[in-house]
């Protein structure tokens, strides 16, 4: 548990330093705020509506499908730690493992999921 | 040899005789230890990036026959602490808009998630702050809080500038990390642990480098990890002439530099795993002890920060579509690939117990 | 203070985190900002793990948790949700049906688990907990791992048929 | 400062406290995926659970963090599926209160 230690030590020491200099620059800079700067910027342009838009569904299903393979990964991990103990058996599983996954892209790609437009 | 792991453990000492003078246990004695090591880090982290800002702006002026900045310093070379006092008394402008504590603390969670990665890298010979049982899983782990950073930055700001950049940011980010871990995945099977201090101690000569071993992890490893910095040719994100400055346009004065300096910071650590994992880390090709350790490390680190900015003037953006397409059609598909190849290629020329 | 008192320190604030985050999770009007909290209290519970000496399932709850699933409810939160929404009623008509429900149980919890003696064994952690997982994950449990290739399949149809535009 | 050492029971306590904070949620949250969110807080609570359980009373068997793994896994595909349904929700009722998707209620 030693080990991390340090990882909390950054955790909070590199916390404390961005917020103290966020504190120095509030404490140097000047502050004069009016209605016009402080409008949401488009350009130049008055705001039109708020940031309300129908965003592309797109985004999310590459996001869902970045969930099964990121978990599928993270799960090689621990297999690939114990790799060369293990021998054979242990790639044939790998190989049976991806090869299952490796259907699932395939069939989201003749889905046509990883098409853009 | 100039080891600077002696001059650390002389000053170290020093202070331990100083602390225990004054009665402090130890355990506290170890804490402000590592204090003042996350201080210590903080400032070389700050000054390589310093000096990457200025090496940037000098190697895009060379490779576009300009000269760059030439004005404060020689060759303009404090240019950039200049550029850094300015940000500092920049007016903040936070927009009526936002959502306050999401606007706030997106620049603070990017830059610390960028900076916590540097607990678990290797610098030179016993440069290690802690050397984690789980160091290349930590420091995926860790580098996912970017993906969140950004995030809160698009949704916080209430801007569709912003809101858009995130979207495209953490859709990019997120794509290419799939590819990433599979392709690391190769040199923890040949390497079979994940300490990165270990996996340096692995590679003592120029032939044991795991580059020679993974080639294609190596190729997948390092476009991935470009588009994961967002840089060219996969700076889509920002593409100032459609988003403005995509996630960060409500950002200005030190949040700003916040969200910048994470920028570089995490083009730093690309180019440190790449180094560590693959090309033997802080060891010199011709064995352990040739030359400082450190000064191999920071060489062949540099090295590739410099094709990290090579990249930028030679390729085109990508399209987004051809972006996305590129990291689920191509580079996922060649990761598998890899692992089946290093799983066949360690068990036909290793042998398996 | 001793070493021990140490690591009861370092339990209470990660409990106070992960009970605080939790309660904020539940109870945030903005949705956005009971997300980030999740992403606060699932951190807290890896450091947990971290004191529990379960190294590589800390890494994992990081990677697969923060990564992957807050991240997905934050993409969630974003494309369903709006900033002015944050006006509108967020719990049910249930609340105090449901606080009064979750004070019973959390008694009866109490109760149950407080005094149990469990019987504790004083063999010491293995050093190496992630070369053991991997071992018995390819040994011991080596058919779970196959069946999760098959629910992660399963998942991916699922998510692609259902998401997908037609 | 008491000198008790952190035991088995500290971390159960939590894992319960946890537990019900999830359970309130689920029953009082009208968002779909302010439910979702409390469902997994119950996840981590259980596997803070498992792996007390594995640390203290099985350490040398590491049954614990297997399963607690395993849960990991199970909450991923389920958090997707269930994300992916939100979305259909979404689109087809314009707003995911869990309260106002009643028509299969009778």
């Amino acid at each position: 548990m030693s080990e991390f230690a340090a990882v909390a030590v950054f955790l909070l020491v590199g916390t404390g330093i961005v917020l103290f200099t966020f504190l120095l620059a509030k404490i140097i800079r000047p502050s004069a705020p009016n209605p016009v700067k402080l409008e949401t910027y488009e350009c130049g342009e008055t705001p039109y509506g708020t940031a309300e838009l129908q965003y592309n569904v797109r985004f999310y299903i590459y996001a869902l499908l970045f969930v099964i393979f990121d978990v599928e990964a993270i799960f090689l991990f621990p297999w690939a730690l114990v790799y060369r103990s293990l021998g054979l058996f242990a790639f044939v599983e790998m190989v049976i493992f991806i090869t299952i996954l490796v259907f699932g892209l395939f069939y989201a790609w003749r889905k046509g999921v990883l098409k853009w437009f | 040899m100039l080891e600077l792991r002696g001059i650390i453990d002389a000053i170290w000492s020093f202070i331990v005789g100083l602390l225990a003078g004054l009665g402090i246990p130890q355990w506290a004695i170890e804490l402000v230890g590592y204090a003042l090591i996350a201080v210590v880090m903080f400032g070389v982290v700050a000054v390589i990036v310093l000096f990457l800002v200025w090496w940037e702006r000098k190697v895009s002026a060379k490779m576009q026959d300009r000269l760059g900045p030439m004005r404060v310093g020689w060759h303009g070379i404090i240019q950039t602490i200049a550029d850094a006092i300015k940000l500092l008394q920049k007016e903040d402008i936070t927009p009526k808009a936002i959502d306050f504590p999401i606007h706030f603390w997106a620049p603070v969670v990017t830059f610390v998630a960028a900076f916590m990665v540097y607990v678990t890298v290797p610098f030179g010979k016993g440069l290690i702050v802690s050397d984690l049982s789980v160091g290349v899983l930590y420091i995926i782990a860790i580098t996912t809080f970017t993906v969140i950073g950004l995030l809160m930055a698009g949704w916080g700001s209430n801007n569709k500038y912003s809101l858009l950049g995130g979207f495209r940011s953490a859709a990019q980010v997120v794509s290419y990390e799939v590819p990433l871990s599979l392709a690391l995945l190769g040199v923890i099977m040949i390497s079979q642990t994940l300490s990165l201090g270990t996996i340096v101690t692995q590679q003592d000569n120029l032939l044991k480098w795991y580059v020679w071993r993974q080639p294609l992890g190596f190729l997948i490893f390092w476009i991935a990890a470009t588009a994961e910095c967002n840089r060219t040719p996969f700076d889509l994100p920002e593409a100032d002439s459609e988003l403005v400055a995509g996630f960060v346009t409500e950002y200005s004065g030190m949040k700003f530099a916040m969200f910048f300096l994470a920028e570089f910071v995490n083009m730093f650590t690309a180019s440190v795993v790449a180094v560590t994992l693959f090309f033997g880390g802080w060891m010199s090709p011709f064995g352990p002890d040739f030359g400082p350790s450190w000064m191999w490390f920071l060489g062949k680190t540099m090295f590739f920060v410099f094709v990290l900015m090579w990249f930028r003037w030679t390729y085109p953006r990508l399209r987004v579509d051809q972006l996305m397409g590129f990291a689920w059609k191509v580079l996922l598909p060649l990761a598998f690939l890899n692992i089946l190849l290093t799983g066949l290629g360690i068990y036909l020329f290793d042998g398996l117990k | 203070m001793t070493e021990i008192s140490l690591t009861n320190l370092t339990f209470y604030i990660l409990s106070f985190c992960i009970i605080a985050g939790g309660i904020f999770t539940v109870s945030s009007r903005n949705l956005f900002h009971s997300a980030v909290f999740l992403v606060f209290t699932l951190f807290s519970v890896a450091g947990m793990f971290v004191m529990l000496n379960a190294y590589l399932l800390a890494a994992i709850q990081v990677l697969i948790y923060v990564g992957a699933v807050a991240m997905l409810m934050i993409f969630g939160v974003m494309l369903t949700t709006r900033l002015a929404d944050v006006r509108l009623r967020h719990v049910n008509e249930q609340s105090w049906p449901a606080l009064a429900i979750c004070g019973f149980f959390l008694a009866f919890l109490v109760y149950g688990l407080w005094d149990t003696p469990f019987t504790v064994s004083g063999v010491p952690m293995p050093a190496d907990t992630a070369h053991a997982l991997g071992t018995l994950l390819m040994t011991k449990y080596v058919l779970p791992f196959e069946v999760v290739s098959l629910l992660l399949l399963a998942a991916l149809v699922g998510a692609v048929v259902i998401a997908k535009k037609d | 400062m008491d000198q008790v050492p952190i035991g088995l029971n500290h971390y159960l306590m939590l894992s319960g406290v946890l537990f019900t904070v999830g359970i309130f949620g689920v029953l009082t949250r009208r968002n779909a995926i302010a439910v979702l969110m409390s469902t997994e807080l119950m996840f981590n609570a259980a596997n803070i659970a498992l792996v007390a359980f594995s640390r203290f009373v099985t350490p040398a068997a590491l049954t614990g963090q297997i399963v607690a793994m395993f849960t990991i896994i199970v909450a991923a595909a389920e958090a997707t599926v269930a994300l992916a349904i939100v979305l259909l929700i979404y689109r087809s009722f314009k707003g995911i209160n869990v309260d106002r998707i009643n028509f299969m209620k009778w």
